[in-house]
Order: C-alpha cells, then sequence, then structure tokens
C-alpha cells in the first residue's frame, strides 16, 4: 500500500479566518478520492494547498513519499501533480491545442517538442477534444472548457490529478461522459481527487469519500459509509433533516 | 454541442513566413543603403540617418514587446539604453577596450541589471511592476550621474569615440560618398542589432517559450500548475529584452559621441517603447518593427511639411491609432486579410 | 495668437515653397523647436527671420533672395544628425547657422568634418578646456578653419561674470548651480576665477533645475547658502528657474548684497515681479541698450514678432544670419574659401554693435567674447545695464 | 549641523507635500475610480499653469481668483476628454489606455508650444510671491504656505466629499464594484465622467499654483507627472488617506537629503524613487 | 406539472428570453411568471443557467431575445440602473458588496440613488437591522471584513434599502453555515410575508423548495419542470438529481 498524496495537519489562515483547520488525509495509487462538503468547507482552498497556490500556514505535503510543501506550483507539477479548476480557466488567446501544449511542454521537465505534441493530441483525443483542436479558446462552451481543464491538467502526465468540481453544470447524459473519462484516466494510471457536488457521480465514481465542514475533516469512508454519517447528512441538509 | 462551435480552418503545415521575413528582412537592408544611392544620390546620406533612428526604434520597440509577453510592461527601457550606453563608453575611455568587445559587453551590463530588476520585482504585476521599474531607472540614471567626475564625467558627461572616422575611410571621394560610408557602417551595425532582436524574438516565438510567455501573461498561477516556471521564464525575457537595448545604447553613444545623464537615460526612451509596440501591434515579431517604421514616417512626413506644431499631428495619429485599431496596425490588417479570408471560404 | 497665425502660414506655405525654385544662396539652421529647449530654439528662429526679412528687403545675397531652411533637432542628438545630414545632402545648403545643446554639438562634429560646410555656431559653449578627460566643442573643432563660433565659450561666460562680481566689492560669494553640462563645469570655472580674483567661494552647491526633470523646490540649496551669509549670491541655472530661484530666496529672508544669475535668458514678464528687484544678471542682449543698432533692432523685431527680443539668442542668430550675408555679398560668390576669407577679414552688424571674428584660446574664428556679456539689474520694473561702466545705464545698488 | 537648517528643512518639506498630494490625488480619482493610467494628468496641470497665465496677462485676474475660473474650464477640458474618448477605451487593455493618453497629452503639449511658445512665462505683477514669515530664524513661505492650505483643504475635502456625499459614494461604489454599483442605480459611466473631469478639475488647481510658484512652460507638468504616478501606487489605488501621508514622507525625506547632503538637491529624484522603489518591492515580498 | 398560471397582476412576467455571454448562448427561451407577494424557487445545476437568468431579469445581461416585464412595464433594453428604479431589487451572486465601505454606507447606497427608495431609507434601515440584528451591532465596520454570513445579510440589506417589491436571489446560503443560512432564509420569508415578491436562486433545494410557493427546474438554459414547492420536492426527478436522495 503506497500512499501517492499524504496530506498531514494542512492549515491555512486568511487574516483570522481558519478556512481549512488541520486537514489530513491519504491517498493510496489508483484510487478515485472525493472530497465533498458544504459550500466553503475549504475544500478548494485545500487543492490550492495541494498544488501551490497557496502557502500553508502550518502542514505537510508529500507526492510519492517527497515532501513538497515548500515547493512552487511548477515544481510540485513535476513532481506528479496535475490541476484543473473550479472556475475554468483557459488562455483564451491560445487555441486548445496549443492550451493543451502548455502542459505537455512544460508539465513534466526534458521533453521534446515531438513528444509533447503527440502527448498534447493523446490529451484532447482522451477529453473529446480532437476535433476542435484550433479553435481558439475563447470560442468554447462551458462544457468543452471543461474538458480542456482537464485534457491541460492530464498532458502534464500527473501522477495525481486534482479535479475541482469538473463536472458541475453538465447536463446528465455528459456528466456520464464524464465519469466515463474519469475512469478512463484512472485506467491509464492516474490516481485522482476530486471535489464533487453532485452526489451520484461520487458514489459512482469514488473510492474513498472525504467529508469536509468548516475547513476540517468531517469523516473519511467509502460513499456508503460517510453518507450514513449523521455529522455528514446535518452539513448537508441542515439540523432538520435529521431531526 | 460541437455544432454550435464554429471549427476554423484546419492549420496548413505551418510555412515559416517568419524565417522568410527576416531573411527578406536581412537581404532588404543589405540592399537598402546602396538602392538608396542609386535612387536619391546625395540624399540617401541623409535618407540613411532617418531609417537608422528608426532601425534605433525598432531594436528599443520589439525588445520591450518581448518583455512584455511575459505581463510585465517595464519602465525601464532607459535604464538598459544608458547601463548599455555608459558601460560602453567607459571601457572605451578607461580601459581602451575594443568597441566591438565593448558593445556587446554594454549588452551584458544592461543584462545585469535587468536581472537584478526582475528578481527584485518578479512579485509585482500591472502598475506596480511599471511604477517598480520606472523607480529603477531614474535612480540607476541618478547613480550614474553621482559617480565620481573622474570616472563617469558626471554632469558634463563623457565623449565616445565614433565607430567610423572619415579618416580612416576617406579616399578620393567626395565628401557626401565619406559620409554616405560611414552612415551605411552604421546602418549595418544598427540592421544587424535588429536582425538579431528579431532572430531572438522570431526563436522565442516558434519555441515553447511562447507558449509559456503568453500563458504567464495570461494568468500566472494557472501557468505554474501547468508546470512552466513563471520565475525562471520572466528573467529570461529580462535578458532577452535588455541585452540587444543595452547594446543598442552601446552603439549608439559612439554615433551621438558622447554619454550624458540626461541624454542617454531620457524618460522618452523608455516611453516610445513602450508607444510604438502598442501602436504597430503588441506581442509579435512584425508589430513593434511596422510600429517603429510607422511612426518615424509619421513623424519625419509631418515635420517635413508642417514646420511648426507637427507633433500635434503626430499626437492626433496616436490617438486615432487607439481609437480606429486598438489591436495596432498589425492586427487591423490581419483581422482585415481574416474577414477577406472568411468571405472567401464562405463562397 | 500671432504664433498660431504663422503656423496657418507655414501650412499654405508649405507647398509653395517646396515649388520655389531653389536658386539663390540657401542657409541652414538647425535649432531646438520643440521640446523642453523649445523656447530658445523659436528666439533663435524669431532672429533668424528677421535678418531674412531685412537682408532680401536689402537686395538678397548676390542679387537673389536669400532663403533659410530651418530643422528642428528636438534637442536629441540622432535627430540633430539627420536634421543636418538633410540639409548638407537633401536641400545642399552650403552654410549652416543656428545651434543649442553640447548633447547634440557633440553629435554633429563627425559629420561637421566630414561635410565641411562653414559652420557658424551659436550654441554649444562647452569649450572643454579645464575638463579633465572631456573634450568640449572648442577642443574638437575649434581649430577648423570652417567653424565659426558666435557664442562665448563657457570661461567668457565665467569671466564677465567674475570681472562684475570682482567689481562690486563682494568678498564672499556663494555658488549655486545647475547639474548638467552647462552649471557643471560653468560653475567649476567661475569657483576657480573667483577664488583668483581674491574672493572666497562659501559653498557651491549643486541643484536640479526645473528644465531637467526638477520640480522647483530650490529651498535646500538656498538655505544652505543663505547659512553662509555670503555677500554675494551667483547662480547658474535654466530660464524656467529664475522665477522660482527669486522668489524662495526672498522668501527664505536671504538677503545677500548681490544676486546675480547667469541663465540662458530671462522669462520676458519678470521685471514687472517684485522679487526681480535688484537681481543682477548676465545677458547678451537687452531691448534698452541704447546703441543705435538695439534700438533699430528692438523696433523691428517688435514689429515683425508682437514681442520684445528679451532671449539674446535672437539677436546672435540675427548676427549670425547678417554676417554670413555681408560675407557673402562681399566674396561676390559661395565659394568657400572666399566666404572665410571675408568672415575672417569682415565687420559685422548686431544689435549689440559692430563685430568680427578674433581667435579666442583654441578656435580660430570666435564670434563673441566677454565682451558680449552685459550685466543688467532689475530696478524698479526696468533692466537697468549696470555693467561693464561705459555701457551703464544706471548705477549698481545694493540689495541690503 | 544647524538646527535652524534642519528645522528650515522639515517645515519645507512639510510644505512641499501639499503640492504633491494635490497633483496625485487628482491622478489618484483617474487610475482608482476610473482605472485610467492617465499619461495627460501632467498637460492638464501646464493647461491650468497657461490658462492663469493667460487670464493674468489678458485680464489682470489674480491667480487666486483665477482658481475660480480655471477649476471649472479643466473640469469641461476633463468632460470634453472623457466623452470624445476615454469613454470608448474603458474595456480596452490597459497599454492601449496608456497610448491614447499619452497621444492626447503630446497634443495638448504642442498646443501649447504653438499658442505659448517654449519661453517660460511669468505671472509677474503679484506681491505674494517673495514673502516669508519668519519665525526664529526659519522662515515660513507665504505661498507655500497657502498652497499647502489650499492643497491640504482641497485633498480633505475630496477625501470628505468621497466619503460623506452620496457623489462621493457612488465614486467609491463604481471604483469597488462595477456590478454592485449598477445594482444600486448608478449609471457607471456617469459617475466616470464626472470623477475624470473632477481629477482634470484638480490638476488644473495644481497649475494655478505652480503657474504663481514656477513660470508656465509646455513641459512644467513632466516632473509632477511621473511623482504623482509613483505615490499614487505607493499610496494604493483608491487610498486618499495614504496619498497624504505618502506625500508628506517623500517630500520630507527629499528636504531633509536635500538639506543635510551636500548638493543634496541634486538627489532629490534619487531619494524620491528609491523610497518608492524599496516599499514596492517590500511590500510584494512581505504579502506573500 | 405545468400547472402554474400567468396571473393578471404579475410582478414578473418573463416571456421567451433568450440571453448569454458572448458567443455562448445560456438561456433557450424562458417563460416566468412571477405573482405580487408570491416566492418563486429557481433550482438546476450549477451552469443550468440559472444566475444569468437573474442577472438578465435585472439588466446585468442584455437579453437577446424575449420580453420581460415587472408590474406591468417592460424593463427590455433597460440597464441595471434603470431596472431597480422599476422596483426590482438584486442580491446577486457573490455579493458584490463595496469591501471598502462599512456597512452602514453599503445599505445607504442602496437608497442614494433612487429618489423614491431615498424618501423610505431610514424606516427601510430599520426593517433591514430588525431582520438582521447583527448587521446594526457591526454597523461601522469595512463590508471587506465582514463573514460570508454577514456579507450575505448586507446584500440583502443594499437591496432591500432600494425599496424593491421584487427582490431576486441568488444563492443566498453560499458559504454559509447551516444557522446561519436558516436564520437567511428566515429572513427572505419575512420579507415575503411583508409583501415583497421573491425569486430565489438556490442549490440548498430542500429549503428553497419548502418556503417555495412555486418553483421551476432549469437545465442548460431551459426550464424543465414547474410546478409548487411540495410538488417538486416529491418529485422523483427532482429526488434523484437534487436532493441525492
Amino acid at each position: 500500500m503506497s500512499d501517492i498524496l499524504r496530506v498531514t495537519g494542512l492549515v491555512k489562515h486568511f487574516g483570522g479566518l481558519a478556512a481549512v483547520d488541520g486537514v489530513s488525509f491519504a491517498v493510496e495509487a489508483n484510487q478515485i478520492f472525493a472530497i465533498i462538503g458544504p459550500n466553503g468547507a475549504g475544500k478548494t482552498t485545500t487543492l490550492d494547498l495541494v498544488s501551490g497556490l497557496l502557502t500553508p500556514t502550518a502542514g505537510r505535503i508529500e507526492v510519492l513519499g517527497s515532501d513538497v510543501s515548500a515547493a512552487t506550483p511548477a515544481q510540485r507539477c513535476h513532481a506528479g501533480l496535475g490541476r484543473a479548476f473550479q472556475v475554468v480557466q483557459p488562455f483564451p488567446e491560445m487555441t486548445l491545442r496549443e492550451n493543451v501544449l502548455v502542459g505537455a511542454l512544460f508539465g513534466t521537465p526534458g521533453r521534446t517538442r515531438a513528444d509533447a505534441e503527440r502527448r498534447a493530441d493523446a490529451a484532447l483525443e482522451l477529453s473529446g477534444l480532437a476535433a476542435l483542436a484550433d479553435v481558439d479558446a475563447e470560442d468554447l462552451t462551458l462544457m468543452q472548457e471543461k474538458r480542456l481543464e482537464i485534457a491541460r491538467a492530464l498532458a502534464t502526465e500527473p501522477s495525481v490529478l486534482l479535479l475541482d468540481e469538473v463536472m458541475a453544470g453538465l447536463r446528465p447524459a455528459e456528466a456520464r461522459d464524464a465519469v466515463a473519462l474519469v475512469k478512463r484516466v484512472r485506467d491509464s494510471g492516474v490516481t485522482i481527487v476530486f471535489i464533487e457536488h453532485v452526489m451520484p457521480v461520487v458514489r459512482d465514481l469514488a473510492d474513498r469519500v472525504l467529508v469536509m465542514d468548516h475547513g476540517k475533516v468531517v469523516v473519511e469512508g467509502s460513499y456508503a459509509e460517510v453518507t450514513q454519517d449523521a455529522r455528514v447528512i446535518e452539513a448537508y441538509l441542515g439540523k432538520e433533516e435529521v431531526a | 454541442m460541437s455544432a454550435s462551435t464554429r471549427t476554423r480552418r484546419t492549420r496548413p503545415a505551418q510555412f515559416p513566413w517568419d524565417l522568410v521575413g527576416l531573411v527578406l528582412l536581412a537581404v532588404a537592408v543589405a540592399f537598402a543603403p546602396d538602392l538608396l544611392k542609386a535612387l536619391f544620390g546625395r540624399a540617401s546620406v541623409s535618407y540613411l540617418s532617418i531609417a537608422t533612428n528608426a532601425l534605433s526604434l525598432s531594436i528599443l520597440a520589439l525588445s520591450w514587446d518581448v518583455l512584455a509577453r511575459t505581463g510585465q510592461l517595464s519602465l525601464a527601457h532607459a535604464a538598459f539604453y544608458g547601463a548599455g550606453a555608459y558601460t560602453t563608453a567607459l571601457l572605451a575611455r578607461h580601459a581602451d577596450v575594443p568597441l566591438w568587445i565593448g558593445i556587446p559587453l554594454g549588452g551584458l551590463a544592461a543584462v545585469v541589471f535587468a536581472l537584478l530588476l526582475g528578481a527584485a520585482t518578479l512579485r509585482l504585476r500591472g502598475i506596480y511592476f511599471a511604477i517598480a521599474t520606472l523607480s529603477a531607472a531614474e535612480v540607476l540614471k541618478a547613480v550614474v550621474h553621482h559617480l565620481p567626475t573622474g570616472i563617469a564625467g558626471g554632469n558634463a558627461g563623457m565623449n565616445v569615440p565614433t565607430l567610423f572616422r572619415p579618416e580612416f575611410i576617406a579616399g578620393q571621394m567626395e565628401r557626401w560618398e565619406v559620409a554616405f560610408l560611414r552612415n551605411e557602417a552604421y546602418f549595418y551595425v544598427y540592421a544587424t542589432l535588429l536582425c538579431m532582436t528579431v532572430l531572438a524574438s522570431i526563436l522565442v516565438q516558434r519555441s515553447r517559450l511562447k507558449h509559456a510567455f503568453t500563458a504567464i501573461r495570461t494568468n500566472e498561477e494557472v501557468a505554474g500548475v501547468m508546470g512552466v516556471r513563471p520565475a525562471r521564464l520572466k528573467l529570461l525575457a529580462f535578458v532577452l529584452s535588455s541585452v540587444f537595448v543595452g547594446m543598442l545604447g552601446g552603439v549608439e553613444a559612439h554615433r551621438v559621441g558622447s554619454v550624458l545623464p540626461e541624454q542617454s537615460f531620457s524618460v522618452s526612451t523608455t516611453v516610445l517603447a513602450l508607444v510604438t509596440p502598442i501602436f504597430g501591434g503588441l506581442y509579435t515579431t512584425l508589430g513593434p518593427i511596422v510600429g517603429a517604421l510607422g511612426l518615424s514616417s509619421v513623424q519625419e512626413g509631418l515635420r517635413r511639411v508642417f514646420s511648426d506644431g507637427y507633433l500635434i499631428g503626430y499626437g492626433v495619429v496616436l490617438v486615432l491609432s487607439i481609437l480606429f485599431m486598438p489591436r495596432g496596425v498589425v492586427g487591423l490588417v490581419g483581422g482585415l486579410l481574416r474577414r477577406r479570408g472568411k468571405r472567401e471560404a464562405g463562397r | 495668437m500671432i504664433k498660431t497665425a504663422r503656423f496657418l502660414t507655414s501650412l499654405a506655405l508649405a507647398g509653395l515653397l517646396g515649388l520655389a525654385s531653389a536658386q539663390g544662396v540657401s542657409i541652414g539652421i538647425l535649432s531646438p523647436l520643440t521640446g523642453g529647449s523649445a523656447g530658445t530654439g523659436q528666439a533663435q528662429r524669431a532672429g533668424f527671420e528677421l535678418a531674412l526679412a531685412e537682408i532680401n528687403a536689402a537686395g538678397g545675397v548676390l542679387g537673389e533672395p536669400l532663403r533659410i531652411i530651418i530643422e528642428d533637432t528636438q534637442a536629441n542628438p540622432a535627430v540633430g544628425l539627420a536634421a543636418f545630414e538633410k540639409l548638407m545632402t537633401e536641400d545642399d545648403v552650403e552654410f549652416i547657422a543656428g545651434g543649442f545643446s553640447s548633447g547634440v554639438t557633440l553629435a554633429l562634429v563627425e559629420s561637421f568634418r566630414t561635410f565641411q560646410p562653414i559652420v557658424m555656431w551659436i550654441g554649444g559653449a562647452v569649450s572643454g578646456i579645464g575638463i579633465d578627460g572631456f573634450d568640449g566643442i572648442e577642443e574638437l573643432i575649434g581649430e577648423e578653419d570652417w567653424f565659426f563660433h558666435i557664442h562665448p565659450w563657457d570661461y567668457h561666460n565665467v569671466g564677465a561674470a567674475t570681472a562684475f562680481a570682482a567689481q562690486t566689492g563682494s568678498e564672499t560669494v556663494a555658488l549655486l548651480h545647475e547639474d548638467s553640462a552647462f552649471g557643471g563645469p560653468g560653475s567649476a570655472g567661475a569657483q576657480a576665477l573667483l577664488e583668483e580674483a581674491g574672493m572666497t567661494v562659501t559653498l557651491r552647491e549643486a541643484f536640479t533645475s526645473t528644465l531637467l526633470g526638477g520640480t522647483g523646490d530650490f529651498r535646500a540649496a538656498i538655505s544652505k547658502a543663505a547659512a553662509t551669509n555670503a555677500d554675494m549670491l551667483y547662480w547658474i541655472g535654466y530660464d524656467s528657474d529664475v522665477v522660482p530661484l527669486s522668489g524662495q530666496i526672498r522668501e527664505l529672508n536671504f538677503r545677500p548684497q548681490h544676486i546675480f544669475g547667469a541663465p540662458p535668458g530671462w522669462p520676458t514678464e519678470f521685471a514687472a515681479a517684485p522679487e526681480a528687484q535688484c537681481v543682477t544678471g548676465l545677458i547678451g542682449f537687452m531691448p534698452n541698450l541704447t546703441n543705435p543698432e538695439a534700438i533699430a533692432f528692438t523696433r523691428d523685431y517688435r514689429a515683425m514678432h508682437g514681442v520684445d527680443p528679451d532671449n539674446y539668442m535672437a539677436a546672435l542668430a540675427y548676427a549670425n544670419l547678417w554676417a554670413y550675408a555681408d560675407a557673402i555679398n562681399a566674396a561676390g560668390s559661395t565659394d568657400q574659401d572666399a566666404v572665410i576669407a571675408e568672415l575672417e577679414a569682415g565687420t559685422f552688424r548686431s544689435p549689440i554693435g559692430d563685430w568680427s571674428f578674433e581667435p579666442s584660446v583654441i578656435a580660430k574664428h570666435q564670434g563673441f567674447g566677454e565682451d558680449l556679456w552685459l550685466v543688467f539689474q532689475y530696478q524698479n520694473g526696468v533692466r537697468e545695464i549696470v555693467w561693464p561702466i561705459e555701457k551703464a545705464t544706471a548705477p549698481l545698488v545694493s540689495c541690503r | 549641523m544647524d538646527t535652524t537648517l534642519l528645522v528650515q528643512a522639515l517645515v519645507s518639506g512639510v510644505l512641499a507635500a501639499g503640492l504633491y498630494a494635490l497633483v496625485s490625488v487628482g491622478l489618484a480619482l483617474a487610475i482608482g475610480v476610473i482605472g485610467i493610467v492617465n499619461f495627460a494628468h501632467g498637460e492638464f496641470f501646464m493647461v491650468g499653469a497657461f490658462l492663469a497665465y493667460q487670464l493674468f496677462v489678458t485680464f489682470g485676474i489674480d491667480p487666486v481668483w483665477s482658481l475660480f475660473i480655471v477649476a471649472p474650464a479643466l473640469f469641461a477640458l476633463g468632460a470634453i476628454i472623457y466623452t470624445s474618448t476615454i469613454r470608448f477605451v474603458l474595456k480596452a487593455p490597459e497599454l492601449n489606455q496608456m497610448l491614447l493618453t499619452f497621444g492626447i497629452g503630446i497634443i495638448l503639449q504642442n498646443l501649447a508650444l504653438l499658442i505659448w511658445g517654449g519661453d517660460p512665462r511669468t505671472i509677474a505683477g503679484i506681491t505674494y510671491r517673495g514673502i516669508g514669515y519668519q519665525i526664529g530664524g526659519v522662515s515660513i513661505g507665504l505661498v507655500p504656505l497657502a498652497s499647502f492650505v489650499v492643497s491640504l483643504v482641497l485633498v480633505l475635502g475630496l477625501y470628505w466629499m468621497l466619503a460623506r456625499t452620496p457623489l462621493g459614494r457612488a465614486m467609491r461604489a463604481v471604483a469597488q464594484n462595477r456590478t454592485g454599483a449598477a445594482l444600486v442605480g448608478l449609471e457607471v459611466n456617469r459617475v466616470y465622467l464626472v470623477a475624470f473631469a473632477l481629477s482634470a478639475l484638480l490638476a488644473g488647481i495644481g497649475g494655478v499654483m505652480i503657474a504663481v510658484i514656477q513660470s508656465p512652460t509646455p513641459v512644467v507638468g513632466f516632473a509632477f507627472t511621473l511623482k504623482a504616478f509613483a505615490i499614487v501606487v505607493v499610496a494604493g489605488l483608491g487610498n486618499i488617506r495614504g496619498i497624504l501621508f505618502a506625500a508628506l514622507f517623500v517630500a520630507v525625506a527629499e528636504s531633509l537629503v536635500a538639506t543635510l547632503v551636500p548638493n543634496g538637491d541634486t538627489l532629490r529624484n534619487a531619494v524620491f524613487f528609491a523610497i518608492i522603489f524599496a516599499v514596492l518591492i517590500r511590500r510584494s515580498w512581505r504579502t506573500a | 406539472m405545468t400547472s402554474v398560471q400567468a396571473r393578471a397582476t404579475g410582478a414578473l412576467e418573463v416571456r421567451g428570453l433568450e440571453a448569454g455571454y458572448g458567443k455562448i448562448q445560456v438561456l433557450w427561451g424562458i417563460d416566468l411568471d412571477v405573482a405580487e407577494g408570491e416566492f418563486v424557487a429557481i433550482i438546476g445545476a450549477n451552469g443550468a443557467g440559472k444566475t444569468t437568468l437573474l442577472r438578465t431579469l435585472s439588466g446585468l445581461i442584455a437579453p437577446r431575445g424575449g420580453s420581460v416585464s415587472a408590474f406591468g412595464r417592460p424593463l427590455r433594453g433597460l440597464s441595471a440602473a434603470r431596472v431597480v428604479r422599476s422596483g426590482v431589487g438584486h442580491v446577486p451572486e457573490g455579493r458584490q458588496l463595496f469591501p471598502l465601505m462599512s456597512v452602514r454606507e453599503n445599505l445607504d447606497a442602496g437608497a442614494d440613488y433612487l429618489p423614491a427608495a431615498r424618501a423610505r431609507a431610514g424606516r427601510n434601515r430599520a426593517f433591514v437591522y430588525e431582520l438582521f440584528p447583527r448587521l446594526l451591532e457591526r454597523e461601522r465596520q469595512l463590508a471587506g471584513t465582514l463573514s460570508g454570513g454577514e456579507r450575505q445579510m448586507v446584500a440583502i440589506g443594499r437591496a432591500l434599502m432600494s425599496d424593491p417589491r421584487l427582490l431576486l436571489v441568488d444563492e443566498p446560503s453560499l458559504g454559509l453555515a447551516p444557522a446561519l443560512s436558516a436564520s437567511v432564509f428566515a429572513a427572505l420569508e419575512q420579507i415575503n410575508a411583508d409583501g415583497v415578491s421573491v425569486v430565489l436562486v438556490e442549490q440548498n433545494v430542500h429549503q428553497s423548495l419548502k418556503l417555495a410557493d412555486h418553483a421551476v427546474v432549469l437545465e442548460t438554459g431551459e426550464v424543465v419542470l414547474r410546478g409548487t414547492g411540495s410538488e417538486l420536492l416529491s418529485h422523483p426527478r427532482v429526488r434523484e438529481a437534487y436532493l441525492s436522495l
């Protein structure tokens, strides 16, 4: 059992507010690991801390056994962390292929241009965007942007892919495609950590589920375990539902 | 979904327009002096000087643009220029360093300053970055001004020997031909420097750096998450952006025969470095050059027609250009071509 | 308003002039017409234009109307270089006049030497003599046969100022100077000469001129000068420094016996300002000079331009063009040797009086030297000439 | 060092801060409220100076009174420039806005050159330029004191206006959140127009002061613009109180260095920009 | 399920509304009626167009087609600044407060630029403080320093200061602890009880359906379900997709 990502005692204060307050978890290789919780629970902040966009107030982050707590986002990317954002952030002045190429070229050091282009195309293919490769990213629909978000992260060849609500807003059919996509990605050997609101998706995908509320871990376990947990129901549905 | 997305025509095999353009530019400048001489005779002397000034502006503008591609809007280009000019002048004065070494060393001095400045300003964005670089440039100007007179001449500045003295090349020819030879020599030096700058710009645009620079400019955080190292690449852009301007400062110090704090570190150098690429078209190799040639022509044309107030016309051109071609000359022309392309494709 | 009118006329004439035949003699002029030094350039142009009108009214040069072609140098060396070459190769002039700014002049040295037209230059006062490791204009091209310099050299300026200072009876002098190629070397020379003349320089302090990025707060420098309690305050700066310096000297209650300034020119309306009272200044020409040439020049200048010729550059430009006209007419051709001979031999008219070229320390042909300079004093809203004594219109008064 | 000299340096520095703050505060309105980096701000300043001069020469109006003519005139000029140009580039990239305002600056500067020529002008017949009150060997100049007081009143007035009046709140609202401003019934464009015109007005008043203190020339605004930009940025966009402190700090530092160091006046710009640079860099590395 | 009938005296009448951003169309022909005094909930997944709908209604986005009228007056083509004058208040996504202004200033800004509302500012402010006593305690505090729940209260309060007859509310419970979001919902209920029509967009489907007289479900820019709150609460499709049950 190898923990591919291990987070210990993660804390982040914004001013006086503890957005993330002592979060610890470990993700095993080839798992699909879900982080759920109400809005404002600190899920996205946790991903920002893991991917290096924020500097933690305290805590330790290890990827494949090496400590990356002090590393820059780029170094963490090279260490094997990929990240897709909740608020889709394509580079609008570039085509889709170029967007993905950024990840392919820089995500893994020392790659040749030809190799990177091949991987970029593969990532586009996997994400179902191959036909749109030469479209400018500013011309995309939300759906396509979300796929692009995944493709770009995949092109960096991550060991762990951090997905932040990439399925939000998808129609049921699309969500099914997306679930299949995530499974395909996992089957290609990538460990996945994702934040999700749509519970059926979590149910279909997650091997483990971490529930957060108010910056703290409420419970961690299988989907079945956590959905039975009274604290989770309270966090989600409010007290009256429990009562 | 895909039905609603307009798929642009698939990309044809990349024709290396940029490299062909560089070769054409090189060929054009190689023959330009002789062509001017054949066409205009004596007048070619002053046309060459005007052209050299336009080349100078092109180098300045293109260098600025290279840095701007990473989203860093520098107001320190006068300092790069001045650092190069003074270094070259100091080496010539105190160490008799041959100019062919002194000028690259001027470029190196600019790079050293740029790296220090770049490292200090890594965290600054937008106008904060701009004002910090402006401040650094003003401080460097003051430092140079206050170096002991015996070293850098203080407020009186220093003489700088000219690169091409007519004594060396004057034979039994007419005076204007001697002047032509000198101007031609300078023109070639500037043209070489421009070709080097263009080559650097093209190499950036053709390599993975283009994507990295654009990514950093658009969203530095996302770029970082995708493995781009913003700090390192921003410093690289600083190097590329300063080296040719520093050399330009060195060459120009020789051409005009002196360095003076006010002259070598003039804020107007910085302003021109910024204005020209915006006018021509940002983040391209062609834009800044088109901008430099365009603005030089506009100014020269206006001053030949109106002895008074010609700069009013220049200002009007700038204002109109922003209102009617917000993406610069190159953006406007590019847009027109694309629209025509689409119309034809639609038929 | 007059300038606007002239702008419109120039629009209309621009086309016509282009068509006019280029017969007759043309003189090329380099002046800074835009940017911070535009005031000087415009004064020069006004002087040239008056001389041109008079010369052509008097029959022109070699029987044809004289033509002048003015190019804007923007006080920028690279622009000045191209402008000079345009005059030489496109306009085919054989004579160059005008000039300002050491930077531009230094940039032109090589090109002057290449083309070797006759250059009669009214700017570039930095001789370079006395500055180690720096070659000024006089050192670089002063010995050339074709170079004629009409403006006094820096040591002439300082010499005149020192001579004046010596006869005021001041024993101590505080020296304030702007910190560029104009005031820096000038103040060094001044200190040497003042000490040579037996005076004590209590302070030599630099300031940043409003022309070169200063914000016009000179109180620190003035306070320091005041603390030395010198008999005389001697300052070297630019025209735009006159008002703030003079006002702040009063405001800080600094009352030396003499306040003496040496800017290139004095702002026109300053005479009427109360704080101008008792200020003395070095100047090359004054509208209230009483010699007939000055009276005529001032009258005609006012008629043509609607203002007084307050900037002495106008008078020098006037002298500059007349010297060309007289010498070429005397030579009977534009042959360079003949014209040089006439310039060397001739005596020329100017608002200051008749003058001719003499050698200076290095230069072969120096038009005006110390003798150009007058010292005036603002007395009750009028500029009285107080030095040299033989030209004085009023006695010098003390500020105390 | 003589303590009188030191006190004089402090007094001069404090008084100089007023004008710095006034020029900066106008620019801050343009940058902070509208988000326009106005390279032509110094030219508004210059136009104000020349108008005061012309009113004096033509009509004999003392600058003290011409303030009341120049201020509305510059307000109108600002409104015209906003309506005819600025409003079209509100959403354009910052660089485009810079080029536009730079072009406007060139036009104004060279129009002034055409109309008034390059020679420095003087408002001569005023009696108060050289007046200084001597208190224990330290001099307090009437003009700097008056300009300090007027600047302070204007800056504090602006501060009060922004803090307490509906118009001021409207400006802060559009600056802080355009969407929120629209939702409370503000026509954002109209607020911008007023803010820009007000910015020109403040520059114009600074210009009148400079016409008294110095000589109006076409390039008189330049030195002040650079410094104003730096002060605004260091203070933080939209922070009026910060501008007062920043102006005071740099002006006193300049004055002290100019007084205490030999040839110190020539170090003013170096001191000023070194402080600006240090503050910006330090702040960027501290707030990681 | 389209049992909601258009009523004669509608607070809001939306017909065939189309809108979007740039090249993307988000809303594809929305019909919606809100009666005076009615509480209507809009539910749907992220990206379904709920926020876009509210932004279009309040004039922040210009519609591309269809018609909107409030209290019988057509709103189409009006800027947000004008829409708010017709009595439509908007508590937007992200709150859109003025972070460097105090709570009091934020509230007053809601009334300052509307002559009618200014006249009743005192009364409305008292109502807001009664509704959210917490805001009175924090009257002088800068909005940017408030907690998420307090910000939400200010956003609602500011909209109330414009004296609206119809309030559009976007995700008020976003980021709020359950207790706080409960008090926000209670406040909305009270506002509604006070006679103000409410259109609520909310991810807490449970809460909003319980409050709502009527509700619509939006999917990819279209209304796919309509009904009363309780009808939808027990609708299998809603239970599956949005209640995760």
